[in-house]
């Protein structure tokens, strides 16, 4: 059974080595700062514990702030765990990329930028992947084709208290 | 040769031939040359059939049509980025005199001569006639032929081969 | 009608001029080549004439004679590519007009 | 012998016989070898994690069977055990063992279209995938017995599965369990001892266990370069734990091993089956779920609406093509807030390039094949 | 009235035609007249056998294929399905014909036609029967190779002339294909010319009626040569790689379609029925079968024979995977060339041997089977095994099983083949 490693955990691993790199630690995740993203990375890969393996990295738009998601694995002490790093920027969210240290993000990073809109720095080849060049906006944001009947969420369902977007567009991004 | 079918044959394979061979010298692009030339030598091997020799007609069709027309166009395919149009050089008014008066001179030598014309019938079988030929009275020539095939050979090889990289030539 | 070999060799004497004329004037190298291969051909085309019609001890010499020709012209053709493929290595160019290293 | 040359674009795809789909791959090569690949993907984009925030917990299941569209019951599953481990949903025993019964179907039937089709990359006119397919119909069968549908199955709920078993399913099963691994050897001894098949595969694409960690390969790809790592042992789900089973390994790396090894694992589903056969227990099929989750719409042992507590769950299976994933971000709504697929077709492809430059255009097929990749997948 | 004394002698139709030039001279036509007839009457059937032959012979193999991947192949045109061949055509007749635009309009069209001619004058010198051959040439099986080289020319300038990158693949690799391979199906034929001591194609099948033994049971290294030759040459699987479909989608035919597309298939089935009536004339007997020919027609078992040879090659198709083409080059250069060099040696002192010592066939012709059958098989799986086959490190190796969760299985570098 692959052991589920608590965010507080991973968090404890990495203040051992970057002090101030940790924002908040939860059950499900650690959050780490944007800047010492590589470093923590390269940590986790070749640190005690041995992360080789990226399972998955993606982006979630929680309309105040932008979060990327990895989720990785060691092969060798079958252990997993997660973290997170995060922007308030809406416009043209920027984060390191990590193809240097997983050659397996690759793909995912030109799948995040495709459609979430998420610059990856140091990434080689940093296109639209499912979308053609020159589609107008992201379209996993919430607020994609920001007008009525288009409404992103829960709004589509009667009665459900959505979640309000303010009146931002982002085609013309 | 009265022989009405080989007259006909004759004319026509006449015509094809040099047609094709005019043409080889009249289109622009090489690959359709390289056509005509082919259509030029199945021409020539049929020219060899209405004289009875068979053999060298097939070797020609063989050689000729499979394979020289093959290396030519390998010439043309290895050479990309070079023009693969068929374009004269500026001596093309005086090698139009010089191969006029070349064929002038031959045709006129040719009929004008008094040739020796036995009235024998063609050639039952060649094949045999040719390759006992080759081993008894020719053996030496034979001889001299295939080494010059080889030689050939690694000389085309040796031409070719790159001396920067002699271990890349491996693979 | 009859066919006589005057007119194979008038046959031939076209054949090779027009070869001839695609050897001089030519700027491409495998048009070059072609043309020798057309005067291969029309030398052949006579001999193999003469080797049917002209009196002869053993005819079927001049058969034997064109075997060694088509021998040679392969060889030819083989080295000729050879030197086509070279040209344009050294010289990025097939036209016989821009190899003139040897002429001065 | 070195020629300049020039070099020339070609396209495999989005219209080639040989791309599994609409895939296209743009090979740069130099007479019959590449020197530069590059896929472009995206024609069978249908933006399902966009559509699945518009639509309930429930409604998203039958999407699952459209991305991977040869093993729809594996992504029923994946899905639903990330919305139970949201929800801390425990499945019931008999539920248990359909869902593996039915996910080791399924890998025996995509592991048939893979091995099929990748002898069919390697010129076999088409005689292994017919008879492949003839095995994958059986199959098929089955699952229409099950749940009424082929492809698409949308069997897997949240909570259970959707129906049981009819009682003529086990004894069916059973005499398909005594006719395929016979079968299975056939297959391997006529294709895996194949000098040309060994010829056009052997050494093409080899990746370096190392590599495959590196380009998070999983599945086939990532066994077949010596990598011992199954989902399905180190991380159970379902019966897995309850059932004993080999994990396939290649040695060497290259496409002839991730065919070798979806050839043993076809072997090694058939022995999972058999002991699913002889251990499924009686019982409920569906988990009862507290009132507070399943309102306004919909009865506790079958909901139709569900309402997720806040928070996030990634949950994985070994899929036939690899480690298929589902990360699901609920805000406490009837709809998931974000869903994403971790899709194994994917992100085999990352190393593509590094698989198929220097081969020859005929080696390019043979990798896509041993990569097999459903398009479904990889684009969603 | 010579043509109703022999008409009814069917056992072999150059008697009729024999029959039909004599009648004509004495209605008293010019010499050419019946030549010419004769002529006329042997294209127009064997053109009409080839049509009838290939529109069967489609059926059989999508059938035959279709039982081979258990499925019923064509069975709704006519009954069971034997009209679709017929329908096919219909179909590819009525087809538009499309020439896009940016083809090399005359070798466009003209390759399909190209191609077409020489399949069709191979059958000049295929002997269907005893008299029944349309031009014994003296130099019949070289004739044979000889126009099977032409096709190539037709290839290049379809691949050519289409201006797409696929065709053109496909083109330059039947050229490299059919160069390699031209020499191996000279040198397997040259050990039967050796032995038979001649070229024409009626003699081949006269000298295995004369000493009762099929060629094949003489030399059976040149009949494989041969026929992994005609593969490459005719072009069908396994060696189709120059249309190579999960490659090249139809390789250097990529661009035709309609009638021009009909062309090729239909060329490609008639090499095919060429290359197997070669066949049957120098290693299965021709039209001679022990003896049975002086009572069935001896078309009828030629044909037999044809189509058993054919069967070969629907066989081959159903179940061979495709080599890659520097591996299918590598086989001809590497290892049929060698295996014939020597099979032309031991056939050369085999028939001095006989020659020389005047020995009788039936005491040295056993011996020499004998010989030969051991020295090919020797042979073959002696050379593969210096070419590193069929040796424990190349052979196929099933996936290892493990419990050991985690850990690495690699050997590393060094694979053959790679």
């Amino acid at each position: 059974m692959t052991r589920l490693l608590a965010g507080q955990d991973i968090a404890h691993q990495i203040e051992q080595k970057y002090p101030e790199a940790v924002v908040d630690a939860q059950p499900e995740f650690a959050m780490v700062k944007a800047d010492k993203l590589i470093d923590v990375c390269t940590f986790l890969r070749d640190g005690d514990l041995d992360f080789k393996f990226l399972n998955s990295l993606t982006a979630v738009d929680r309309l105040d702030a932008f979060e990327i998601v990895y989720h990785m694995t060691s092969i060798s002490l079958n252990q997993m765990g997660s973290i997170k790093i995060s922007t308030s920027e809406r416009e043209k969210p920027v984060f390191p990329s990590v193809t240097s240290v997983w050659p397996g993000a690759h793909l995912q990073e030109r799948e995040a930028y495709d459609l979430m809109g998420i610059v990856f720095e140091g990434h080689p080849d940093l296109r639209r992947i499912f979308l053609w060049e020159g589609f107008a906006g992201w379209p996993l944001r919430k607020d994609y084709l920001n007008m009525p009947g288009h409404m992103a969420g829960l709004e589509r369902f009667p009665g459900e208290p959505g979640k309000k977007l303010e009146g931002r567009g982002n085609v013309d991004a | 040769m009265e022989d009405t079918g080989t007259v006909v044959a004759f004319w026509a394979l006449a015509i094809i031939t040099i047609g094709s061979a005019f043409m080889v010298a009249a289109v622009r692009n090489l690959i359709h040359a390289v056509v005509f030339l082919v259509l030029s030598f199945l021409g020539v091997a049929g020219l060899y059939i209405t004289l009875s020799a068979d053999f060298v007609g097939v070797v020609q069709i063989l050689i000729y049509s499979g394979a020289i027309a093959i290396l030519v166009i390998f010439a043309i395919v290895l050479t990309p980025q070079a023009g693969r149009d068929n374009a004269e050089t500026s001596m093309r008014l005086p090698a139009v005199v010089l191969s006029g008066l070349v064929a002038t001179m031959l045709g006129y030598a040719s009929i004008d001569t008094n040739w020796s014309i036995s009235d024998r019938p063609g050639f039952e079988e060649t094949a045999s006639a040719i390759g006992v030929a080759l081993l008894d009275k020719y053996i030496l020539p034979f001889e001299i032929a295939a080494a010059l095939m080889l030689v050939a050979m690694l000389g085309a090889i040796i031409i070719v081969r790159d001396e920067g990289t002699e271990g890349a030539a491996e693979d | 009608m009859s066919v006589d070999l005057e007119h194979y060799l008038m046959v031939g004497a076209i054949l090779f001029a027009i070869g001839l004329y695609l050897a001089l004037a030519k700027r491409n190298f495998v048009g070059v080549l072609m043309g020798i291969e057309l005067m291969f051909n029309a030398a052949n085309l006579t001999l193999i004439a003469f080797s049917r019609f002209v009196e002869s001890e053993s005819p079927i010499d001049g058969h034997v004679f064109v075997v060694f020709v088509v021998t040679v012209a392969a060889a030819e053709a083989a080295v000729a590519l050879a030197i086509a493929v070279l040209l344009y290595r050294v010289r990025d160019t097939v036209d016989v007009d821009k190899a003139n290293l040897l002429k001065w | 012998m070195t020629l300049k040359s020039e070099p020339y674009v070609i396209n495999v795809g989005p219209q080639h016989p040989s791309t599994h789909g609409v895939f296209r791959l743009r090979l740069t090569m130099d007479g019959e070898k590449i020197i530069d690949a590059e896929m472009i993907i995206g024609y069978l984009h249908r933006s399902m994690e966009k559509l699945a925030e518009e639509r309930t917990y429930t409604q998203n299941i039958p999407f699952t069977d459209r991305t991977d569209y040869l093993a729809a019951m594996t992504g029923n599953l994946a899905y639903v055990m990330a919305v139970e481990k949201m929800m801390e949903i425990d499945v019931p025993e008999r539920a248990d063992w359909l869902r593996t019964i039915m996910a080791e179907l399924q890998r025996f039937a995509s592991h048939c279209m893979a091995v099929g089709t990748f002898a069919n990359d390697c010129g076999t006119w088409q005689t292994p995938v017919m008879h492949m397919i003839r095995d994958r119909e059986k199959i098929l069968d089955l699952f229409e017995m099950a749940c009424g549908a082929r492809l698409t199955t949308n069997y897997m709920r949240i909570g259970g599965v959707s129906r049981d078993i009819p009682p003529e399913f086990l004894p069916a099963l059973a005499v398909l369990l005594k006719d395929l691994p016979k079968r299975v050897k056939e297959y391997e001894d006529l294709l895996l001892n194949n000098e040309i098949i060994i010829a056009r595969s052997r050494g093409i694409a080899k990746l370096t266990p190392e590599e495959a960690i590196a380009y998070s390969l999983s599945g086939p790809m990532l066994r077949g370069s010596g990598v011992a790592w199954d989902l399905r042992k180190a991380d159970p789900y379902a019966a897995y734990d309850k059932v004993e089973f080999d994990i396939a390994v290649g040695t060497n790396g290259d496409a002839y091993d991730r065919f070798a090894v979806r050839m043993a694992e076809m072997l090694q589903s058939l022995r999972i089956l058999e002991q699913c056969a002889d251990m499924i227990t009686e019982g409920p099929i569906h988990a009862r779920m507290s009132t507070s989750t399943v309102q306004p719409v919909g009865d506790p042992v079958a909901p139709l609406v569900i309402r997720p507590p806040e928070g996030e769950a990634y949950a994985r299976i070994e899929s036939p093509r690899g480690e298929l994933g589902f990360y699901i971000v609920s805000d406490g709504g009837i709809a998931p807030y974000r869903f994403h697929i971790r899709a194994p077709s994917f992100i085999n492809l990352t190393p593509l390039k590094k698989m198929t430059v220097g081969a020859t255009i005929a080696d390019a097929v043979v990798v896509l094949g041993s990569v097999d990749i459903v398009v479904g997948e990889v684009d969603r | 009235m010579p043509i109703l004394a022999k008409w009814y002698d069917f056992r072999d139709l150059g008697n009729a035609i024999g029959a039909l030039q004599d009648q004509i001279l004495d209605w008293g036509a010019p010499d050419w007249v019946p030549y010419v007839v004769s002529g006329i009457i042997g294209v127009v059937g064997i053109l009409l056998w080839l049509l009838v032959s290939q529109i069967i012979f489609i059926w059989i193999e999508r059938r035959v294929i279709g039982l081979m991947h258990n499925r019923i192949g064509p069975n709704r045109v006519g009954p069971m399905g034997l009209l679709q061949g017929v329908a096919d055509a219909i179909k590819l007749l009525l087809k538009e014909a499309i020439t896009p635009r940016a083809t090399d309009t005359i070798l466009f069209w003209a390759a399909p036609i190209a191609i077409f001619i020489p399949a069709m004058v191979v059958f000049a010198v295929i002997p269907f029967g005893e008299g029944m051959v349309l031009s014994d040439l003296d130099v019949g099986v070289l004739f044979f190779v000889a126009i099977g080289s032409i096709n190539t020319i037709a290839v290049f300038a379809a691949g050519w002339s289409s201006n797409n990158k696929f065709a053109l693949i496909g083109a330059m690799r039947q050229i490299a294909m059919l160069i390699s391979y031209e020499l191996v199906q000279v040198f397997a034929i040259l050990g039967v010319v050796i032995m038979v001591g001649s070229m024409r194609m009626v003699d081949f099948v006269e000298w295995q009626s004369g000493n009762d033994v099929w060629m094949f049971a003489i030399q059976p290294l040149a009949l494989v040569a041969f026929i992994i030759a005609g593969l490459v040459e005719v072009n069908r699987s396994p060696a189709d790689i120059s249309e190579a479909e999960s490659e090249l989608i139809a390789g250097f035919h990529t661009e035709y379609s309609g009638i021009k597309f009909g062309f090729f298939y239909a060329a490609e089935y008639f090499a095919t029925f060429a290359l197997c009536g070669v066949i049957v004339t120098l290693f299965m007997g021709g039209w001679t079968l022990w003896g049975l020919e002086e009572w069935v027609p001896g078309f009828l078992i030629f044909l037999t024979k044809l189509y058993a040879v054919f069967f070969i090659f629907i066989w081959a198709r159903g179940t061979l995977p495709r080599l890659r083409i520097d591996q299918l080059m590598a086989f001809s250069w590497k290892f049929l060339l060698e295996l014939m060099f020597v099979n032309i040696l031991v056939v050369g002192l085999e028939t001095l041997i006989w020659r020389e010592g005047g020995y009788d066939a039936a005491t040295v012709l056993p011996i020499f089977a004998a010989i030969n059958w051991v020295l090919a098989i020797g042979l073959a799986i002696f050379w593969a095994r210096m070419l590193g086959h069929g040796t424990a490190s190349s052979a196929g190796k099933r996936a290892t099983l493990t419990q050991e969760l985690g850990a690495i299985y690699y050997e590393g570098a060094g694979t053959p083949g790679a």
